[in-house]
């Protein structure tokens, strides 16, 4: 009688085993399937999840014209979890089970290096919509978000005008992962060939999730008494509300030192008070509060698709660059598709360069030629009190992106075009 | 049922199988061979002083037991009793006064492990056994060995050492009980299983506190026996409140109060004593 | 009397000329691109005029709009009014001026230079202290008559220290002599700056001056590193306050319950949900009262988490009493299912909780120490908190039956304290101290679902580091990590300093391991 | 304060019980387990072709499985609840990683220290290139934290809670350290992009395979080794320890060795999965040291059911798949899940899923 307990375990571990190792595959004989990897749990669903919903709304708008080359296009949605070895193999699920033309995804720059040997190995398609540091160009990858010399660097430029209070010291604060330090480094370098010298840059990293910012900010203040100063912000999401109440109440003004962020946007502000804000700056591709016929289509569609989907938080419902982002990508690959006449990623691959789209920041974006990267005008706006921002400042035309920054030692031997690492 | 008197044989002790090799993690310094009683003393307490927090627990207590005595300690709660136990072995540091085993081993410097290497045993007051493991297992880790990682890793029980535990399973009457989760046992077999377990472990003083409880009076009366006959062997300390159980087995009785030694004598010397009358009567 | 009269006069003038005379400054200013408008302030600055006053006001409060023509109104409470006077209605769509960081500066020394002519003397004298820290060369011979006219000794001295910066390259030494002693006699930061430069460049030839300067310097820095000092320390109390307030409950709920309460984190989550929420009832039915709202979350939160602690303890810990292992794990899964039922009905979202103005700005005590009011508030709180629980568990029936229930269950409960009852009221005591504390945190910092999760490993290290059971050994704990915490970090900075406390907390507990286990005694196993 | 585990260990049951049906079931997933690397040599329009995404999918949760054998080690077996394991999973890791980052760079410096203008080598990546001595390190860097740290905290006898939140206080810590980009392990992203183990290319299908097996025969010594040391008098005194430290005290056995015997070895096994773990899923990063997925291996063993051997692995099995089915099914409702797992284990299943069976064996 005793055997029966034993069995009956490894009967069931053996059943578990087995699980895993034939899912099942559904057939849809008409439609192209297209992956959305974001993460709707864990710490990064804050971000992500409004990027599923652009793409799944995206997409709709794409069926409702008639899909692409005659099918319609089926979503495939998975959750990565906020996990990154999850994205990887959600990644290769989306490869190998449910053989997607395209994928949409990811946010962090770890979640992309974490899926990336995937889409190479397996040659699938993939188009990144956030802005990131850089230093990277994928045959497999379309990034759609901004690289530094498309984000960064403009915004210094302006703190250095007239307009921008022609700051003579920066204070370069950020959250310590690898976006921060690579776009601080690149950044200091450019300073350099500004005549800045290295007194008057400091750089402070503070760990994830930080929230006592009173030492920093008398450290700001410290520094701001040795001549017009600017903070350079790459501090992450949730560690900004503490941050800017800080400088707040400890009477820093934005007229005193300017604050200008690169991860602040109008998703961001949703959530926070932002009286304390008002008056800092972020530079970023895109803005809700842009006015031209094609944005308040765009803002339009969204507030009623948002409505219509009973989404959180629906009457609050706003548009932000990475969903801008997203709405091109998703727009481009299909134009990209139609052009091709096969959603093969090698021809794809070859109908993305050159691709044009008329996008809600009221400029035409172009796909470069070679380097796998968005042509995009870069915008400064200044927080308002109802959490929009307003653009106090932007480029003539879209500037072309440098994944590999000059002022990085080494990259001048990169090639501008994407080759598979090595 | 009347107990049966105990076999001289199975009180010899055991001499360890694989030689005094105790050179594991904190293993004691001197084994029980070196243990130098040259004055007949076994435990000798001195001035010892403990606070907690303000509390006096021992006062300039003084005590001295000889080799091969059975000593009786009484006292009201609250007198100091479990906490010179908590002394003898370890558990507590004196704030001052010294407490030697034998002559040269020095209580107060030794962790609890060394000295219940060194062969001091304690029975608690409430029965402690391993309730995860049988009968047999509880004496076999007790049993005395090497007893460091790396022994029991390798350990394998010799017929002698099983022998051994068989018959101290016979003789606390567990013999029926000896695959049975101890755990399972009932209060009184747990108080044989613990005694049974320091016999195993084959200890030159063995600090017993309140044996008998829980214990029926032929258990009891069992247990006084079994003491006894222990007695010439080994040192025993008893800590007891059953004035019957004192009455039957000591020949020598300390009386703790506050702290300190009241009276120490035969049982009716004690007994008599004004003060110890007091003690327990007066208030 | 002459000047006070002279003031009335101005203020009649400043009337009549309301719509005459500068007809233009505002219409000129609208038309301009911001180059031009920045050259306009800075020449209003150096000359100012009453008769700007509206206009810069409507500049500063973001009232001022333009119509399609670039013709500028002023936005009132109910309408619209054409800056230049008249009755002209606006054509096409008014927009906002806009203006940037640069333009709002100028406007603010403008402002300044313009209210230095006020009746009022505290308007004066906070016009002076603005120009102290932003005057410009040019103001200089406003600055000159203004003092000289000047009779109120603090706007006086206000004045001329703004003064003493311009004058640091005035080509009399005997003046730069008098500016930079001046300037030494304020703690100001910029004074250290602007004396520094003066040595550094060696481009002060006189001996005097620069021997006078580097006295001056030195006085300076002294003040400053007060200051610098103090800030620390009060910053170092201020995240022991938080930490305290974080742990507090947990020292209830651990410290006298023994229950290992991983949902702890989850009670301070839902502490400054319950702010929130109860904002957003005063933002919806009493919109004129909301600067009370925080009092009033106060007992919510203590309500709402009390009662949501009791209930776990009813359905849930009340099983695992002295399975201490097991507590853990199952107070785990109910934080784990309390963060996601936020996440369900409020959003992933953090949710928006604002300070009331009388916890916004700080009070500025050196001049290079600014103490923030919600965090002078919290610290008060915190210790408010701490003489409640104090005084609840000594000198009230329950605390003496939860003392009792946690030293001795069966005896307490053979004296006929209904120790079921008491746990309840105890865990929830604990639950509702950890809801107070969420809403501190609430003021602090941000509100969303995560937000317990960063204060459990720190509360549960105060509670351990205090001595379990110990209610001032919690506050010894909390405010002595906060110290350290900002001791170090300007040293090693944020992570290398935590991760250096946790090392020398772990240390520590081998030196003192009644840091563990606060009560000696006798060791009944 | 002690639970008395009534549980008999899997030793003494498949001791008493027939051996030759549990050989047999035990052989049957073993050889299922090892067919499934072969099958996967197999090319790919094969009808018994199993996919990379299948293959890696089991791969990680026999580590995660080892993991969980090496946590009831210490929990089940010495009443040691860590909830710091994830920690010793990611330095064995990221050691593993080490090796890979510079079997990648070739000569140079790996890429995200080269694009963050590193000019050489921090010391501690001395000698990574050569795989025995990532072997090595594998060992070392957990075992040696797990020495340290169980030297001071057994000696002042943390044990209990107080231990348990001290190690996650300690994974959280490394965790913060790792986080930092200066520590030299690639900050937030950890490591990536890896090509090249032992020269081999390590998306190709023998690779995969090969590491495949290697997993399992780690598995299956583990658990030789957890059976050998329940069956010894060291897993009989670990057992004791747990139940009665004292006593175990005064019957001489210094409890320190044995608790620091296991914890070591513990570690190390953990170690030994995380570098199994990191070629196969291909990346490591700090997230692996969060406090929560130490947490979660915790309930992988109470699921299980902690002081037997088998159950652990079962525990690890079913918390993973049934992570892969809800969160593809209903991902918000996942943590409801987890959370409720966590509770009713505690409050009705002391023994796990090992006790239900054992449990509905008897009625």
């Amino acid at each position: 009688m005793k055997r029966r307990p034993f069995l009956k375990t490894t009967l069931a571990a053996s059943a578990l085993l087995l699980s895993g190792l034939f899912p099942f595959s559904a057939h849809a004989a008409d439609t192209i399937k297209v992956g959305i990897l974001h993460s709707l749990s864990g710490t990064m669903a804050i971000s992500e999840t409004s990027l599923k919903d652009m793409a799944l709304m995206t997409i709709d708008e794409i069926n409702a014209k008639g899909g692409v080359l005659g099918k319609q296009l089926e979503p495939v949605v998975v959750d990565p979890a906020s996990n990154w070895p999850l994205f990887a193999e959600k990644g290769r699920q989306l490869l190998t089970q449910d053989k997607v033309a395209v994928t949409f995804g990811c946010w962090t720059s770890v979640s992309r290096k974490s899926v990336l040997p995937v889409y190479e190995e397996l040659n699938g398609l993939l188009f990144y919509p956030v802005q990131y540091e850089g230093e990277e160009l994928s045959p497999n990858v379309f990034y759609t978000g901004a690289a530094p010399n498309q984000q960064a660097i403009p915004a210094v430029e302006y703190l250095m005008s007239e307009d921008g209070g022609s700051a003579k010291r920066f204070f370069l604060l950020g959250t310590d992962y690898v976006y921060p330090r690579t776009t601080n480094k690149i950044l200091r370098a450019f300073l350099h060939s500004k005549g800045v010298a290295d007194k008057d840059i400091e750089e402070v990293y503070t760990p994830f999730g930080h929230s006592d910012y009173q030492t920093i900010v008398a450290n700001i203040k410290k520094f701001s008494a040795g001549g017009k100063t600017a903070v350079i912000s790459t501090v992450n999401g949730d560690s900004n509300v503490p941050f800017y109440k800080e400088l707040a109440n400890q009477g820093i003004e934005a007229t005193d030192v300017p604050v200008i962020a690169f991860s602040v946007g109008e998703e961001e502000l949703r959530g926070i008070d932002t009286k304390p804000l008002v008056g800092q700056l972020a530079a970023w591709n895109y803005f809700e509060s842009v006015e031209n016929p094609v944005n308040e289509d765009f803002v339009k569609k969204w507030k009623a698709y948002a409505k219509a989907k009973n989404l959180p938080g629906a009457d609050k419902a706003v548009t932000n660059d990475p969903m801008e982002a997203t709405y091109v990508g998703i727009n481009m690959w299909a134009q990209a598709v139609e052009k091709a006449g096969t959603t093969d990623v090698d021809k794809v691959r070859d109908a993305m360069a050159g691709q044009t789209f008329a996008a809600p920041s009221g400029f035409t974006l172009t796909m470069d030629k070679t380097n796998h990267h968005l042509h995009k005008p870069v915008m400064i706006g200044e927080i308002q009190d109802n959490g929009q921002f307003d653009v106090v400042w932007q480029t003539d035309s879209p500037i072309r992106a440098q994944p590999w920054s000059p002022y990085i030692e080494g990259n001048d031997k990169k090639p501008d075009y994407a080759v598979k690492s090595e | 049922m009347r107990a049966t008197p105990i076999p001289e044989a199975m009180l010899e002790p055991i001499h360890d199988p694989l030689g005094s090799a105790r050179d594991a993690i904190g293993a004691g310094r001197l084994a029980e061979k070196g243990l130098n009683v040259r004055h007949g003393t076994i435990l000798t307490l001195e001035d010892i002083n403990v606070s907690f927090d303000g509390f006096k627990a021992l006062t300039n207590l003084n005590l001295y037991i000889g080799v091969g005595e059975l000593r009786c300690i009484i006292g009201p709660n609250g007198a100091g009793k479990t906490t010179m136990m908590d002394v003898i072995t370890g558990k507590t540091r004196p704030d001052n006064g010294s407490a030697y085993f034998g002559e040269t081993l020095d209580l107060t410097r030794m962790s609890e492990v060394e000295i219940a290497q060194s062969g001091i045993g304690r029975k608690f007051q409430k029965p402690t056994v391993f309730e995860a493991l049988s009968v047999f297992e509880n004496l076999e880790l007790a049993q005395k060995t090497n007893k460091s990682v790396w022994a029991s890793l390798r350990a394998k029980l010799s017929g002698e050492q099983r022998e051994r535990i068989d018959e101290v399973l016979e003789t606390i009457r567990l013999e029926g009980s000896r695959e049975r989760q101890a755990g399972l046992l009932s209060h009184g077999q747990k108080q044989f299983l613990e005694i049974g377990m320091l016999l195993v472990q084959d200890p030159q003083l063995l600090l017993l506190d309140e044996p008998v409880a829980g214990m029926t009076d032929a258990e009891t009366e069992f247990t006084a026996e079994l003491f006894k006959s222990l007695a010439r062997k080994h040192s025993l300390m008893v800590v007891e409140h059953d004035m019957g159980f004192v009455g039957s087995i000591a020949d020598h009785v300390t009386v703790l109060h506050q702290g300190s030694v009241l009276a120490e004598g035969s049982l009716n010397d004690v007994q008599a004593d004004e003060r110890v009358i007091e003690v327990y009567l007066g208030r | 009397m002459t000047t006070a009269l002279y003031r009335l006069l101005f203020a009649l003038l400043l009337c009549f000329q309301w719509s005459s005379s500068y007809a233009g400054d505002a219409a000129d200013f609208s038309a301009a691109n911001s180059s031009k408008q920045a050259k306009l302030l800075q020449a209003w600055a150096a000359a100012p005029d009453a008769a700007r006053l509206p206009l810069l006001e409507s500049l500063q409060n973001g009232r001022v709009e333009a119509d399609s023509n670039k013709t500028p109104f002023y936005k009132t409470d109910t309408g619209y009014q054409a800056a230049e006077g008249g009755d002209l209605e606006p054509v096409g769509k008014l927009r906002k001026l806009r203006l940037n960081n640069r333009l709002r500066g100028l406007i603010a020394i403008t402002m300044a230079s313009h209210q230095l002519f006020s009746t009022d003397p505290a308007v004066r004298l906070l016009a002076a202290q603005e120009l102290q820290k932003s005057a410009k060369p040019a103001q200089l011979q406003l600055l000159n008559e203004r003092l000289a006219q000047e009779d109120d000794a603090d706007v006086s001295e206000a004045l001329s220290l703004a003064l003493a910066s311009l004058q640091l390259i005035d080509s009399d030494p005997q003046v730069r002599l008098a500016a930079v002693r001046l300037l030494g006699e304020t703690g100001q930061p910029l004074a250290r700056v602007r004396l520094e430069r003066l040595l550094a460049d060696s481009n002060e030839t006189d001996a005097a001056v620069r021997t006078a300067a580097e006295t001056s310097l030195a006085q300076v820095k002294r003040r400053l590193m007060i200051g610098e000092l103090l800030g620390q320390a009060f910053s170092g109390m201020s995240l022991g306050s938080i930490l305290l307030l974080a742990a507090l409950g947990l020292a209830i709920t651990f410290g006298l319950l023994g229950v290992i309460n991983m949902a702890h984190g989850e009670m301070l989550m839902l502490g400054a949900y319950s702010t929130y929420m109860v904002q957003v009832m005063f933002q919806r039915f009493a919109p004129e009262a909301i600067a009370l709202y925080p009092l009033v979350a106060l007992p919510v939160a203590f309500f709402v988490t009390a009662a949501i602690g009791m209930a776990l303890e009813r359905t849930v810990i009340r099983h695992l009493y002295g399975r201490p292992l097991e507590t853990l794990l199952a107070t785990w899964g109910i934080s784990l299912i309390l963060i996601q039922l936020v996440r369900v009905l409020f959003g992933a979202q953090n949710v928006e909780v604002a300070n009331p103005y009388w916890l916004s700005g700080g009070i500025q005590v050196l001049p290079n120490l600014v103490l923030p009011y919600n965090r002078i508030v919290i610290i008060a709180f915190a210790l408010f908190v701490v003489v409640l629980t104090w005084l609840l568990l000594n000198k009230t029936r329950l605390g003496l039956n939860v003392r009792a229930v946690t030293q001795n269950r069966n005896m307490a409960a053979c004296c006929g304290v209904p120790t079921g009852r008491v746990d309840m009221l105890a865990f929830g005591l604990g639950s509702g101290i950890a809801g107070l504390g969420g809403v501190a945190l609430s003021q602090i910092g941000n509100v969303g679902p995560d937000l317990g999760q960063s204060y459990i490993i720190d509360s549960f290290l105060v509670v351990v580091l205090g001595g379990v059971g110990q209610l001032a050994g919690s506050v010894t704990a909390a405010f002595g990590l906060g110290i350290a915490n900002k001791i170090l970090e300007p040293q090693i900075g944020a992570v290398l300093g935590k991760i250096l406390i946790l090392a020398l907390i772990i240390l520590f507990i081998q030196k003192r391991p009644q840091g563990l286990f606060a009560l000696k005694g006798r060791v009944i196993d | 304060m002690t639970m008395p585990l009534n549980q008999t260990l899997l030793a003494r049951t498949s001791a008493k019980l027939g051996p030759r049906l549990s050989i047999a079931v035990g052989a049957v997933v073993l050889a299922l387990l090892i067919a499934l690397p072969l099958l996967h040599l197999t090319p790919a329009d094969s009808a018994f072709h199993v996919n990379a995404y299948t293959l890696t999918l089991v791969g990680k949760i026999l580590c995660y499985a080892i993991v969980a054998l090496a946590l009831d080690l210490v929990w089940g077996y010495a009443g040691l609840l860590s909830l710091g394991h994830g920690l010793f999973f990611a330095l064995g890791g990221y050691a593993m990683g080490m090796y890979l980052m510079r079997q990648s760079a070739g000569d140079g410096l790996p890429a995200f220290m080269s694009f963050l203008a590193w000019k050489e080598l921090p010391w501690y990546w001395v000698g990574t290139d050569h795989f025995i001595w990532a072997l090595c390190l594998v060992v070392l860097a957990p075992g040696l934290l797990a020495l340290v740290f169980g030297f001071f905290a057994f000696r002042s006898r943390i044990k209990g809670v107080y231990f348990s939140i001290m190690t996650q206080a300690l994974t959280f810590a490394g965790m913060l350290l790792f986080f930092r980009n200066e520590t030299g392990f690639g900050g937030n992203n950890g490591f990536t992009d890896f090509k090249r183990i032992l020269g081999f290319d390590i998306t190709a299908p023998a690779t995969r395979a090969a590491l495949f097996l290697a997993t399992v025969i780690l598995l299956v010594a583990s658990l030789l080794l957890g059976w050998k040391l329940a069956r010894s008098k060291f897993g009989r005194v670990l057992t004791a320890l747990r139940d009665a430290e004292n006593r175990l005290m005064f019957c001489g056995y210094d409890p320190r060795g044995y608790k620091l015997f296991i914890w070591v070895l513990s570690a190390v096994l953990c170690g030994l999965a995380g570098a199994l773990y990191v070629p196969q899923v291909g990346i490591i990063n700090p997230s692996e040291m969060s406090p929560t997925n130490s947490i979660e291996a915790a309930v992988w063993v109470a699921l299980g059911g902690r002081g037997t051997l088998i159950g652990p692995l079962l525990g690890a099995g079913v918390v993973n798949g049934m992570k892969s089915w809800f969160t593809v099914a209903f991902p918000e409702y996942w943590l409801f899940a987890l959370g409720a797992l966590f509770i009713l284990i505690t409050l009705y299943l002391p023994h796990g899923i090992i006790g239900l069976l054992k449990r509905g064996e008897k009625q």
